[in-house]
């Protein structure tokens, strides 16, 4: 009973892991390219859901210095700081596995790994 | 797309996004957003202009080779700023210890070269977004017109 | 805490198995939930660990962002903090940055237009 | 002025693959020359760096002016300095040999596009062995991945393109782990910095125990996908046998083993080493390393194609650094660690070789590589070389590695894997040997009509790999006595 009110209490780190669970079976399990990078796109914004969850604090303002409020009243800026980094990081990395499923479904007309290989194995034999 | 609708919205709509992006990028030191935020939305307004008119409109607009300019100019420009400290006896990327930084916080022209990366930064996003927009919409979209 | 190193490569080489060389099926399937429903257990327990989340004194908040938070704009001179870490305090990961966003341009193009 | 070295370094990479698409329209003949260039700039630097690291020992740089929890920071020591030297002499001779090579491989468009990713690649890894800080590791990770999946997916045929989808699919994966695995460490310690964390760890290890724990599996299995460790190995095969000659070199070479160096760094200096006596991380690593060895030697004995073979024998060799690694003796560690640039020497060296052979004979199956040695006499000469050197004759590389993870494992009391380590030069010699024999007094067999003449241009950097293999064999002096103080940490 303990454990589920921790995880109540920090329920936003729990739906973080859930959706980094949920992001590594779609990616590992389905055979259409799309939904891997669909999966992994969801791994991806989990992880950033926890790091940013992390500095937040409870009340908290934007990091955006106003005269006269005390340094305590923000929350921690440098997780933002990082994810933003890494969102852009994710996106770059989503765009070239784009271009490659563009390029393998002009080769093998499908985008299901399992079809591609069925081809690959035909033509090898 | 051959809406008559869409197409004089966008292109009414089109000039005041681009400015908001400009001013998120000028701003990113004294409100919410910055390069990447800026350099995103003018990414997005051409994106939504090739998508409303025609891709050869956009390309007409900002072809492939401006585009590869920007996108190698906003690297070589960070990385001259970075180098810009390092020339005036600092570490590399250093800025007020540098003797860039200028202005009172607050102001729009402050921060030293905050305000210069984050130029760097927002046409950089903008020119990437709107290239890789460009390359992969066309492989499709010139096959499928044909049929 | 105690961890027996035979029984975890066993649940890696188990793992890697069932990922990677099985082929589709029922079975495959089933285990892969199993499999799945361990790694999450283990990153249940411990989010139930971690420090509690909004409070104020977790380790995040400590000397560092103290003195993001106090001392950016005279240090800087940009009043939004996140702006001054992601181009001043830490620039160097934005240059990274930077060069990631062209290296899948680069990658991307290259790609598409080497066939 | 010498202290900015390292970043200058990469600055410069950065700059000349930013400059390198501009070069496309006009000055497209320039653009090797300024590629050779910068590479050659980056081996210099990197042979003054450590002259200036043995002189006056390592020493930290920090980018913006920043001091270390604020701010960036480059720490520059011994290991540093030494996979630099590695990465960037490797690069620069492999691209002596690309010159030529990829334009039968690559269209002539992009090839300005391969330059490009190449320099990244380079810059990339250097900023991975270099860092001080958890976050910029993890930038330079993805760098790193996106470059090497670009440089495979670059060429002309259909296999490149799965084979760098299913690479690029797990790498994400393995960097997603790394991620969380930082994320988990900032949220215990509110450090990003090496040295900050490590001095905070031993304090948190009390409070969250668990945080740490998966901190750590986190990180093994993110680093333990990228350097294709054996479990997780599932992509190298495809990826680094279908890619081009030249990439295949780099990232058989150097690219699977930056990881092994950057899981190295936070073992021992952000992990306390308390740690490893509760979890028994270093003997996972060492029965994986021993599964790989195995595994690697005997997968390679089955394949036919003779680039694929070579490929499963980097399965098998990468296991051998994390035995060095997992063993965690001062000896065990630096055979592991020299075993990085021995392995790098020649397996950089039988890529370039297959490479020629493919280049020139057309011929990637093994069983038609028969009676090639007489008229290829150079290069199946420096394959032979390289051959031997993966089996451990003594007077090869190989041997030196091999040599000091053998005395470090009986320094440590386990003969076990001593017994392993003969036991898969065993199984190397089983595979490698034959094509050796078979090739210089096998059958002959016909001349094919597309048999080519060996470019010079091609052939030297071969050579002068077969050499550094034989040089290093009888004279491992300067290399051991900077890991020596590499490893004291």
């Amino acid at each position: 009973m303990e454990i589920i009110s921790r995880l109540l209490e920090n329920y936003y780190y729990f739906v973080s892991m859930v959706l980094f669970i949920i992001g590594i079976h779609t990616m590992l399990t389905h055979s259409n390219l799309i939904k891997k990078v669909i999966g992994m796109n969801i791994m991806d914004t989990s992880i950033f859901l926890f790091f940013v969850s992390i500095g937040y604090r409870r009340g908290g303002m934007a990091p955006i210095i106003q005269p006269g409020v005390e340094a305590e009243m923000y929350v921690n800026p440098l997780p933002s700081a990082l994810i933003l980094t890494g969102i852009v990081v994710a996106v770059s990395v989503t765009a070239y596995a784009l271009s490659l499923i563009v390029e393998l479904y002009k080769q093998y007309g499908t985008c299901c790994a399992n079809e591609i290989a069925q081809i690959r194995a035909r033509e090898e034999s | 797309m051959k809406d008559i609708v869409i197409r004089t919205v966008c292109r009414v709509i089109v000039p005041f996004v681009q400015v908001y992006g400009l001013y998120v990028i000028f701003h990113g030191h004294l409100s919410p957003g910055g390069g990447f935020a800026g350099g995103a939305i003018l990414g997005s307004s051409m994106v939504l202009f090739a998508l409303s008119f025609h891709l050869e409109a956009g390309a007409q607009k900002l072809g492939h080779e401006t585009s590869s300019y920007l996108e190698s100019g906003g690297g070589i420009w960070y990385i001259l700023i970075g180098l810009l400290g390092l020339a005036l006896g600092s570490n590399f990327l250093t800025n007020r210890a540098a003797g860039l930084g200028f202005g009172l916080p607050g102001q729009l022209f402050s921060g030293g070269m905050i305000f210069l990366l984050s130029l760097g930064i927002g046409v950089k996003v903008a020119s990437t977004m709107f290239t890789l927009f460009y390359n992969l919409s066309e492989e499709e979209g010139s096959g499928g017109d044909h049929q | 805490m105690e961890v027996n190193p035979y029984v975890a490569v066993g649940i890696l080489l188990l793992m890697a198995y069932v990922f990677f060389y099985l082929p589709a099926g029922y079975i495959r399937h089933v285990l892969i939930v199993l499999l799945v429903f361990i790694i999450g257990y283990a990153l249940v327990m411990t989010v139930s660990e971690m420090p509690t989340f909004g409070a104020v004194d977790t380790p995040a908040h400590n000397v560092v962002p103290e003195r993001y938070l106090g001392r950016a704009p005279e240090e800087t001179g940009a009043v939004n903090v996140v702006t001054a870490i992601i181009t001043d305090y830490r620039a160097f990961d934005t240059l990274g940055e930077v060069v990631v966003l062209f290296v899948a341009i680069v990658a991307a193009l290259s790609n598409l237009k080497a066939r | 002025m010498s202290l900015h070295l390292p970043v200058i370094s990469i600055a410069l990479l950065l700059l000349a693959s930013f400059v390198m698409p501009l070069l496309r329209r006009g000055a497209r003949a320039a653009a090797l020359p300024f590629t050779l260039s910068v590479l050659g700039a980056v081996f210099t630097v990197s042979l003054y760096l450590i002259y200036l690291v043995e002189s006056r020992g390592a020493f930290s740089y920090h980018v913006g002016g920043w001091p270390p929890p604020w701010g960036v920071e480059l720490y520059i020591d011994h290991l540093a300095v030494y996979m630099m030297m590695v990465l960037s002499s490797i690069c620069l001779v492999v691209m002596v040999y690309g010159a030529r090579d990829l334009y039968h491989e690559i269209r002539a468009e992009v090839m300005s596009w391969y330059y490009t990713l190449y320099l990244l690649l380079l810059a990339s890894m250097i900023g991975i062995a270099l860092t001080n800080d958890l976050f910029t590791l993890f930038v330079f990770l993805e760098i790193s991945t996106i470059s090497a999946c670009g440089i495979i997916s670059i060429k002309k045929d259909r296999e490149c393109i799965e084979a760098s989808f299913k690479y690029l699919i797990l790498s994400v994966l393995g960097s997603g782990c790394v991620l969380l695995g930082v994320a988990m460490i900032y949220m215990i310690t509110g450090y990003l910095n090496y040295d900050f964390v490590a001095q905070e760890l031993p304090q948190a290890i009390a409070e969250y125990p668990y945080n740490i724990l998966m901190a750590l599996s986190l990180f093994i299995v993110g680093f333990s996908v990228k350097s294709a460790l054996f479990p997780l190995h599932i992509w190298l095969p495809d990826a680094h046998s279908s890619a081009p000659s030249p990439s295949s070199a780099v990232l058989s070479g150097l690219v699977i083993k930056i990881y092994a160096a950057a899981i190295l760094r936070l073992l021992f200096r952000v992990f306390p080493a308390e740690l490893f006596e509760v979890v028994p991380v270093l003997d996972i690593l060492l029965f994986l390393s021993v599964l790989a060895v195995m595994a690697g030697s005997i997968f390679a004995m089955v394949q036919e194609d003779i680039k694929r073979m070579l490929a499963y024998s980097s399965i098998a060799q990468i296991g051998f650094v994390f035995m060095g690694i997992g063993l965690f003796g001062n000896r065990a560690l630096l055979g592991g660690l020299v075993h990085i640039f021995n392995h790098a020497l020649m397996k950089s060296m039988l890529f370039l070789a297959a490479g020629l052979i493919i280049y020139a004979a057309g011929i990637r199956n093994i069983r038609d590589l028969r009676g090639i040695g007489v008229r290829m006499p150079l290069t199946m000469g420096a394959f032979a070389i390289g051959a031997f050197s993966m089996v451990g004759i003594p007077g090869t590389n190989g041997f030196i590695s091999k040599w000091h993870l053998a005395l470090g494992a009986l320094d440590l009391g386990r003969p076990f894997f001593v017994a392993i380590i003969l036991l898969s030069s065993l199984l190397n010699g089983i595979y490698y040997l034959p094509i050796v024999i078979n090739a210089f007094f096998g059958v002959k067999i016909e001349p094919r009509s597309e048999h080519r003449d060996v470019p010079g241009m091609m052939l030297v950097p071969v050579l002068i790999l077969a050499a550094g293999v034989i040089f290093f064999g009888f004279y491992p002096g300067p290399i051991l006595a900077l890991l020596e103080q590499a490893i004291v940490l």
